[in-house]
């Protein structure tokens, strides 16, 4: 789109007699810039504003709600005072690798986004191994957070990077062999063709292909979760243990930049589940919306970021629930039980394709019924809980 | 040591050989609970030992005595703990009570366990609370201290403060219970019973909250017995040991209630989980009293008729208290004149504090949070 | 191994079925109501006065009723609280010179309004103290010296009555350390 | 009139980030520098990679060189450095012995260079590679493919041995 679009001004003269190539160049970085500002950037801002109200509500607090219209423009204000606050450089740290790591955690969050797709048109470039690159580039982040801790000059941050090291590169391992099963279905890694090949109905969705994928879900999630470096495997950053991790030593706008990562982080973690398992941006063929693109790709885009917020906001809440684990607890999980199961998976799916290659619609239908049915369950619990506490309700989000 | 589950001896003697690496954690560190400092040793995760240092917090409460008189120190004594205040409120009139020889009627000595009792549902319902925040859950914290909060109206309205109370004098009470004062109380223990299923639900219940504490730190009773611990602390080790029931002071023989010991439901008798499980079971047990006072609380005045300027005979007296953070000791000298002589606290934390270099060893250094916390140390109550 | 299968997967199913529970609490507190209490813009009622009456904020003096006894002076274990009252040689009276409390000191223990005869020393629910010299913290509550309160059987100055009348029921209420109960002390 | 065209002066730039931060690894003092430019080296190499359309390569070499391998080294030096004294430095062979590698090295390029046939392919559009690549490694090259998986998992083997601690059970 954006070639013909930057042909076409060519053709009619508008950018003179400026080389094909420098304008690719020129068009390139201002449509990254313009994502990267108009949506990378609020994405991660509103998502730490959510975040302080997901958490306020389930700690019978309110949260931000002063700055702009119920707080909405908190990470706003945030912001700024991070950027206008002075940064302090420790006097023995590395102050060109100190400076460095930031930039390179950013640059491997960002670039990740090139092939987050949002609707069957709304990507950035829809590269045919789309999934391997998402994994790839956002292993340039651990490599930031490594000299962060390095380039500080502090004990704490230095844990701090040897344990984000330790635990990502365990769990890229499992989240792998996950991502690979679903894989082995659709027989392409291009973020688009995953989606394709499922539908809007969840019975059409990979997570309830088979109970193999039905596990693998969960697989990818948690081990999706360690590298996003979220409870309950925060602990590079465990604020208990090690003051602040590898962000011990920085302050104001670089401070700004972890921050950004971490909470733009989450966006991505859960684009990918929603891509791999979820349905992505699948949507209902109505009659009348198929023929119109405009409406078509805004009901996809609006159902692809509804689903992946949906999972930036279960990940809150899951932060919100459960401790964290120990280092020892954490390298077990990985490699005695989300290695083997992972392999399990990886096999059984390999069978189940080879057999069924079509899928097999009474599984499917089985474990959409089952998902439901946890969902039925777990809401019974709920109610279970507000009946027995008695505490006084209010259904509006606001207050 | 513990790895992934199963106790296993780890032989370093050969091998690769690492670095060891000196860490300080405090005094300004995010879960030391005060102003606390650790000079931890440490091979990577694992802790070759955690030196404590006390004294950042160190002001003098006791030399204070001598100079302020019997009836002036009592608002001292909120500040030696300031997480359970009505308990050295308490070892305070106790101490001076026994110098002076004074009967505090019955009705000021249940005004006194009343209040006591809910002071010890709010510092338990800390410790826990902060013990899970240590842990790295967020939201077990808020709820365990908005209970705490409404236990802190209910104190403020009976003495007027929420911290510091100053609610005891000597020979009783300050104030008799105001009007309405048991319904109020009793509407918020079974709200509070409820809120206490949930947090079982929430946190007690959880299997990873459980690894995290399961067989971290755990003490044998021969070595409680030998590091002086007490209080909740030693009663999780299995010792069921209580001053309330077993040197009974106040109007606890009339009381009904069980002393919870540790059982090792998660892994080792007296680990950390063991002394989290046992706090929870206490505050049940505190519940239990509250009612029964409120059953049995005679008619009468809270306080007995005591001279402005206190002059106790000469004489030394030591009396104890089960504090929240267990066997708190008061001792006091009297040397006939209007100002203590001398008067010296042993509290529960300063116990626990000796322990840790101990119990450090070969931890991970994760866990030595879980351990400051499981113990719960105040640290001002471990310097006064 | 020990264990072995069965507790491998028990494990799974333990941490499974518990986050569920702890999921299914949090999830249960998203349609609770807060208990925020949004001080001090965004409130039904100032918390002042939501305060319980035994509530000991910053102190303050009533000289209309001051007796100057002295007795809160004496009872205050920091020393916040100077009087000076002197006997007029001419007219015979108590004068109050100066009664000042330093608040930045006070400690906020009530044990001076528990000694004073008529509740003229009394707590406020106020606590807003924050000040920016310690120099504005010192209460003053002398501005010239006035005759100190001399009790009447029977108090039939209408300016003071209903004062003391406040006073009366403070000491009735707060600082009478038998309470409503009435004892002997 | 030819188009100007980007692609030399984005190839040239590629180029010279990794050969310059190829220079990086091997002259710094600091062991972590060298690391942080081996980083620079292999995300260059990965650039070009990509102007040769092949970006299957290109992408693994950032997942397995960068996400794992340098993750790994920055790990160890992590581990083993003393984080007051950063200069520990690569020790250097001598003057000669390096001389004479490099001699050798750079005798054997210019001849390949030499004597290479260079036809030069009109590059299209990139093509996708992965089946490609999974065909030859599964049809053509699967002795080789069977080889190195046998050699990463002596490897892996090899590493559990050696970082093993003695584990005594107690009580399970």
């Amino acid at each position: 789109m954006l070639q013909q679009f930057l042909d076409s001004l060519i053709a009619d003269g508008t950018l003179g007699g400026m080389p094909r190539d420098v304008a690719y160049l020129i068009g390139m970085l201002g449509a990254g810039a313009l994502v990267v500002f108009g949506f990378v950037l609020n994405i991660s801002g509103v998502t730490t504003f959510v975040e302080r109200r997901v958490w306020a509500r389930i700690q019978s607090r309110i949260g931000p709600n002063r700055v702009g219209p119920q707080g909405i423009l908190q990470w706003l204000a945030d912001g700024i005072k991070l950027l206008m606050k002075e940064e302090a450089i420790p006097f023995a740290a590395d102050s060109a690798l100190f400076k460095l790591a930031p930039f390179v955690v950013t640059v491997g969050f960002i670039t990740a986004f090139v092939a987050v797709p949002f609707s069957s048109a709304l990507v950035i470039a829809d590269l045919n191994l789309g999934i391997l690159y998402i994994t790839s580039m956002t292993s340039l982040v651990v490599v930031g957070i490594m000299i962060a801790g390095w380039a500080s000059n502090n004990k704490w941050s230095l844990i701090g990077g040897i344990r984000a090291a330790a635990q990502i590169v365990s769990y890229e391992i499992p989240a792998a062999l996950s991502i690979f099963t679903v894989i082995l279905i659709t027989g392409t890694l291009s973020m688009q063709g995953i989606i394709q090949q499922q539908g809007w109905g969840p019975w059409d969705w990979f997570i309830f292909h088979s109970p193999f994928t039905f596990v693998g879900f969960f697989i990818t999630f948690v081990s999706l979760l360690a590298e996003g470096n979220r409870t309950p495997f925060d602990l590079p950053e465990a604020e208990s243990e090690l003051v602040a991790g590898f962000v011990t030593e920085y302050s104001g706008a670089r401070y700004l930049f972890f921050f950004l990562v971490e909470w733009g982080n989450l966006y991505v973690i859960s684009a990918i589940l929603v891509t791999l398992f979820l349905g992505g941006w699948q949507v209902p063929m109505i009659p009348g919306l198929a023929e119109s693109p405009f409406w078509l790709n805004l009901t996809q885009a609006v159902t692809f970021i509804v689903k992946s917020y949906a999972g930036v906001i279960t990940m809150m809440w899951i932060r919100a629930t459960l401790p964290r684990v120990r280092v020892d607890q954490l390298m077990s999980t990985c490699w005695k039980y989300l290695l083997p199961i992972a392999f399990v998976n990886f096999m059984g799916t390999a069978l189940w394709v080879l057999i069924w290659p079509e899928g097999f619609r009474f599984a499917e239908l089985a474990l959409t019924l089952l998902g439901f049915s946890m969902v039925v369950y777990f809401f019974y619990r709920v109610v279970f809980h507000l009946r027995r506490s008695g505490a006084e309700l209010t259904f509006s989000p606001l207050s | 040591m513990s790895i992934a589950g199963f106790e296993v001896e780890v032989d370093r003697g050969r091998g690769l050989e690492t670095e060891e690496m000196t860490l300080n954690m405090g005094p300004q560190h995010p879960s030391t609970h005060g102003v606390l400092r650790f000079v931890v040793k440490a091979d990577g995760e694992i802790m070759r030992r955690a030196i404590p240092d006390v004294g950042y917090l160190h002001r003098s409460i006791e030399k204070i005595s001598e100079k302020v008189g019997y009836h002036g120190f009592m608002p001292y004594t909120d500040r030696v703990d300031y997480v359970a205040a009505m308990f050295c409120n308490q070892g305070w009139g106790m101490v001076t009570e026994k110098l002076a020889d004074i009967e505090v009627p019955k009705r000021g000595e249940y005004c006194r366990v009343i209040a006591a009792e809910l002071n010890r549902i709010s510092s338990h319902l800390l410790s826990v609370g902060t013990m899970i925040l240590d842990i790295g859950a967020i939201t077990p914290f808020f709820h365990a201290f908005r209970e705490r909060e409404k236990i802190n109206d209910l104190l403020e309205e009976l003495c007027g403060a929420r911290l510091t109370y100053n609610y005891m004098r000597i020979g009783g009470v300050a104030w008799d219970l105001p009007p309405g004062y048991e319904e109020k109380v009793l509407a918020f223990l079974s709200q509070f019973d409820r809120m206490l299923e949930e947090y079982d639900d929430l946190v007690t219940s959880n299997k990873l909250f459980r690894a995290r504490c399961s067989g971290v730190a755990a003490i044998s009773p021969a070595d409680a017995a030998a590091y002086n611990l007490v209080g909740p602390n030693l009663r999780a080790c299995g010792v069921r040991y209580d001053v309330r029931r077993d040197e009974p002071y106040s109007v606890y023989p009339e009381l009904e209630f069980d002393v919870p010991v540790g059982t090792g439901s998660a892994g080792a008798v007296g680990d950390s989980f063991d002394r989290y499980l046992v706090r929870i079971l206490e505050i049940k047990e505190s519940i239990k009293i509250l009612r029964q006072c409120f059953q049995q609380i005679p008619d009468g005045p809270v306080v007995a008729k005591v001279p402005r300027k206190l002059k106790p005979p000469a004489g030394d007296v030591q009396i104890r208290v089960e504090s929240a953070r267990g066997d708190m000791s008061w001792y006091a000298v009297s040397d006939g004149s209007e100002f203590p002589y001398r008067c010296k606290v042993r509290t529960g934390s300063f116990a626990a504090m000796g322990m840790i270099e101990e119990l450090s060893k070969g931890l991970m250094l994760a866990d030595l949070v879980t351990v400051i916390a499981s113990l719960d140390i105040v640290a001002p109550e471990v310097d006064r | 191994m020990v264990g072995g299968f069965n507790a491998y997967f028990s494990n799974i199913f333990e941490v499974a079925s518990t986050v569920f529970e702890g999921m299914a609490v949090t999830f249960s507190h998203f349609v609770r109501k807060p208990t925020t209490i949004q001080y001090p813009d965004r409130m039904a009622i100032r918390v002042q006065d939501t305060l319980p009456y035994r509530y000991r904020g910053i102190l303050e003096v009533d000289l209309e009723i001051c007796t100057g006894c002295l007795a809160c002076e004496r009872a205050c274990p920091i020393d916040c609280i100077v009087i000076d009252a002197k006997k007029d040689k001419s007219t015979k009276k108590m004068m109050l010179n100066r009664f000042d409390i330093d608040i930045a000191k006070c400690m906020y223990c009530g044990l001076c309004s528990e000694p004073c005869p008529t509740g003229s020393i009394h707590h406020t629910p106020e606590f807003e103290g924050a000040d920016f010299s310690l120099e504005s913290m010192m209460r003053r509550f002398v501005k010239q010296p006035v005759a100190a309160y001399k009790p009447k059987k029977v108090e039939d100055d209408p300016e003071v009555a209903p004062i003391l009348e406040r006073g009366m029921r403070y000491l009735d209420e707060f600082a009478d350390p038998a309470g409503k109960t009435g004892t002997d002390s | 009139m030819t188009e100007f065209s980007m692609f030399p002066v984005v190839f040239y730039l590629m180029a010279a980030i990794t050969v310059g931060s190829a220079f990086g690894v091997a002259f710094t003092n600091n062991i972590f520098y060298s690391a942080i430019a081996l980083m620079f080296t292999l995300l260059g190499a990965a650039g070009l990679y990509v102007m040769l359309a092949a970006d299957f390569v290109a992408v693994v070499q950032v997942f397995v060189y960068v996400g794992g391998i340098l993750v790994l080294t920055l790990f160890a030096i992590n581990l083993t450095s003393r984080i007051g004294d950063v200069s520990v430095s690569n020790r250097s062979l001598g003057r000669f012995p390096s001389f004479l590698v490099l001699g050798l090295i750079g005798y054997s390029m210019v001849r390949a260079i030499r004597t290479a046939a260079w036809n030069v392919v009109e590059v299209g559009d990139p093509v996708p590679t992965i089946e490609a690549i999974g065909d030859a490694f599964l049809t053509q090259y699967i002795l080789p493919f069977e080889l190195a998986s046998l050699v990463l998992l002596a490897a892996l083997v090899g590493a559990v041995v050696l970082s093993r601690k003695e584990l005594k059970e107690v009580r399970g």
